[in-house]
């Protein structure tokens, strides 16, 4: 299984939804930078995104939520982990397809 | 583990190498190798020696100058994308090293896992 | 207008509409801001798309390693900017209200200094007013 | 793997998603496919997004001062890359058929050269299978 | 009244969409570089396209056109100009506004 | 009419540059006026003399150097962005030249219209 890194906002590109449509089930999501946008509750993405966490694992660097002032607004399902966090899920998956 | 990292865009712009530098930095202290650093596209851009942000701002080319001395990375630019952006031994910052795409393809084949930070 | 044309005012829109940190469009756009303070111009901001993230309260960027430039958002009221307008859609789709911004005042001169929200909340119809007003929009 | 792993063949993808002109990575992601074909992996190219407008025919550069890189992609299958898949589904919603993309094709030596289509056209479901079967992805 | 400029893709980023909600009946829209992607035929935008052209001018740059092999797909009622048009549409409006 | 124009992408990765030069060649061809060409944000890449793109491809930086001559044009980097990308005299094409903000500014108030182009 691999590890897809979403570093968009979902409002600004369709590179999330085209994650969505391409991957796996069983496969894991990680949102970072800008990509963390996707995380949050009560927004235009939210329903898609719970959706989602029934078959896909889903992940936000909490360095990213935190400078975007989201700490306290991500949904419940999604964990939070760090750099260090992001380098263990890199390690663990079988290769990391990053969505530019 | 062995990490292979590709840097698409240049510093400031784009979160892109910031991200990249966590990455690599987050990985080293785990234990895990660096196989190589590849730039390319504006990621050459990273490789400028004159670079001189804001006294309170981050000195991206200078961080990762000091991971590679510290860690003995290898910062590999490509030579035609820096071409195409004014990036030659002349302005190439300490730590950097100007090659040829086939690096980037050396390190998809050596390294465990490649991970690509861009836009 | 004429080559010399100082003393002109012209009213200058600036559209910010993307996400801070992922870009840098957000901390230039806002070093123009300031810069344009000095020039006794008629100066607008609209912040919609994921441009209202901009002025999110409680950034914490420590951990990326970049500065966090969002408290110079709230200098701007002392540069006399203070039309700051904000798109409901954009907050709405986003599931932010008015209460996650900063709070961004400015004192009124012409009303014996009170402070007063800089923060205008608009519709889409409105912003395009706004937008049709003016006489330069710049977009970073 | 050893640090002499010489003889590893790797699934290499290579992930296209981006118009080309707006921006440069089309090029220069053809640059890094060009170079990968002279080390012996096991290579694939997926178009898809507006990736599919990469290889669409007809190009006419010259009015905007850059060069038509287009006609490369016909060069691909003498370098033995000729596994290059295309979303249905992509091409879809922009109204676009497969007889809207250039002819890519490539001599089969296993089959008394004779020529075949480098493209296939996949679903999305497809295409999913192929990314998760790959050892490396680049995307740009 | 103003020219609105699109260069991105509509499939990509959320610009054009964004550019409806917000100019002004009357207003001149100028697609751009990648933004002549909405200006055909037969694609998920056309019926949005077709709607907007009720209520805009709509030009697209025909170099950008022709660069991307669309010569043949632009829709009815989209009027295609070149380098020389673009300047003067910027001259005739009051002012010009990109979606960047 | 005279016109102002802002550039906030650097060359060949983004079309904007590309596009730039374009509207103002055309602009000069129709008998208007250049009030000032400013390169903001990655725009600055554009005024590096060390660009080398390949044979077969138009050099940028030329050919906004070429224009500039022929046209006497005012091409002008901001020089807090310039810092903070390696962009400094020492690398500076012909032809363009580091100053500040306020040029931007004074653009805005000079030109009748201001056009910009980027990402």
């Amino acid at each position: 299984m691999q590890l897809h890194v979403v570093n968009k906002s979902p409002f600004e590109k369709s590179t999330f939804e085209s994650c969505l449509l391409h991957v796996k089930k069983g496969s894991s999501i990680l949102f970072i930078e800008d990509g963390i946008f996707a995380a949050l509750n009560k927004g235009k993405f939210s329903e898609k995104v719970k959706n989602a966490l029934e078959n896909y694992k889903i992940y936000a660097l909490e360095p990213d939520v935190n400078a975007r002032g989201m700490k306290n607004k991500v949904m419940d399902g999604i964990k939070l982990i760090d750099y260090s966090g992001f380098v263990d899920l890199a390690a663990e998956h079988d290769a990391v397809q990053s969505w530019l | 583990m062995k990490f292979g990292i590709l840097i698409n865009e240049g510093p400031y712009t784009h979160q892109a190498t910031d991200s990249a530098y966590q990455f690599t930095k987050a990985a080293l202290e785990k234990g895990h190798e660096i196989f190589r650093v590849f730039f390319y596209h504006d990621g050459v851009n990273n490789a400028t020696k004159l670079t001189e942000p804001p006294q309170d701002d981050r000195n991206i080319v200078n961080l990762w100058s000091a991971l590679a001395k510290e860690h003995n990375l290898d910062l590999v630019v490509c030579v035609a994308a820096a071409l195409r952006r004014g990036i030659q031994e002349e302005n190439l910052a300490e730590g950097f090293r100007i090659s040829g795409l086939g690096q980037l393809i050396e390190s998809g084949i050596q390294a465990d896992r490649m991970i690509t930070f861009g836009d | 207008m004429s080559e010399e044309a100082s003393g002109v005012v012209k009213k200058f829109l600036y559209i910010n509409r993307k996400a801070p940190y992922g870009t840098v469009y957000a901390l230039e756009s806002l070093e123009v801001v300031l810069i344009a303070a000095a020039f006794d111009q008629d100066v607008s901001l609209a912040f919609f798309d994921d441009g209202v993230y901009q002025i999110a309260k409680g950034m914490d960027t420590k951990a990326i390693g970049q500065k966090n430039f969002s408290p110079t958002y709230k200098a701007l009221g002392d540069y006399d900017i203070n039309k700051i307008y904000v798109s409901k859609e954009s907050l709405d789709a986003r599931g932010l209200s008015k209460d996650d911004l900063m709070d961004l005042k400015y004192e009124d001169e012409d009303d014996d200094w009170a402070e007063k929200d800089s923060i205008h909340i608009v519709n889409s119809e409105e912003l395009a007013d706004l937008m049709d007003s003016q006489d330069v929009i710049l977009s970073f």
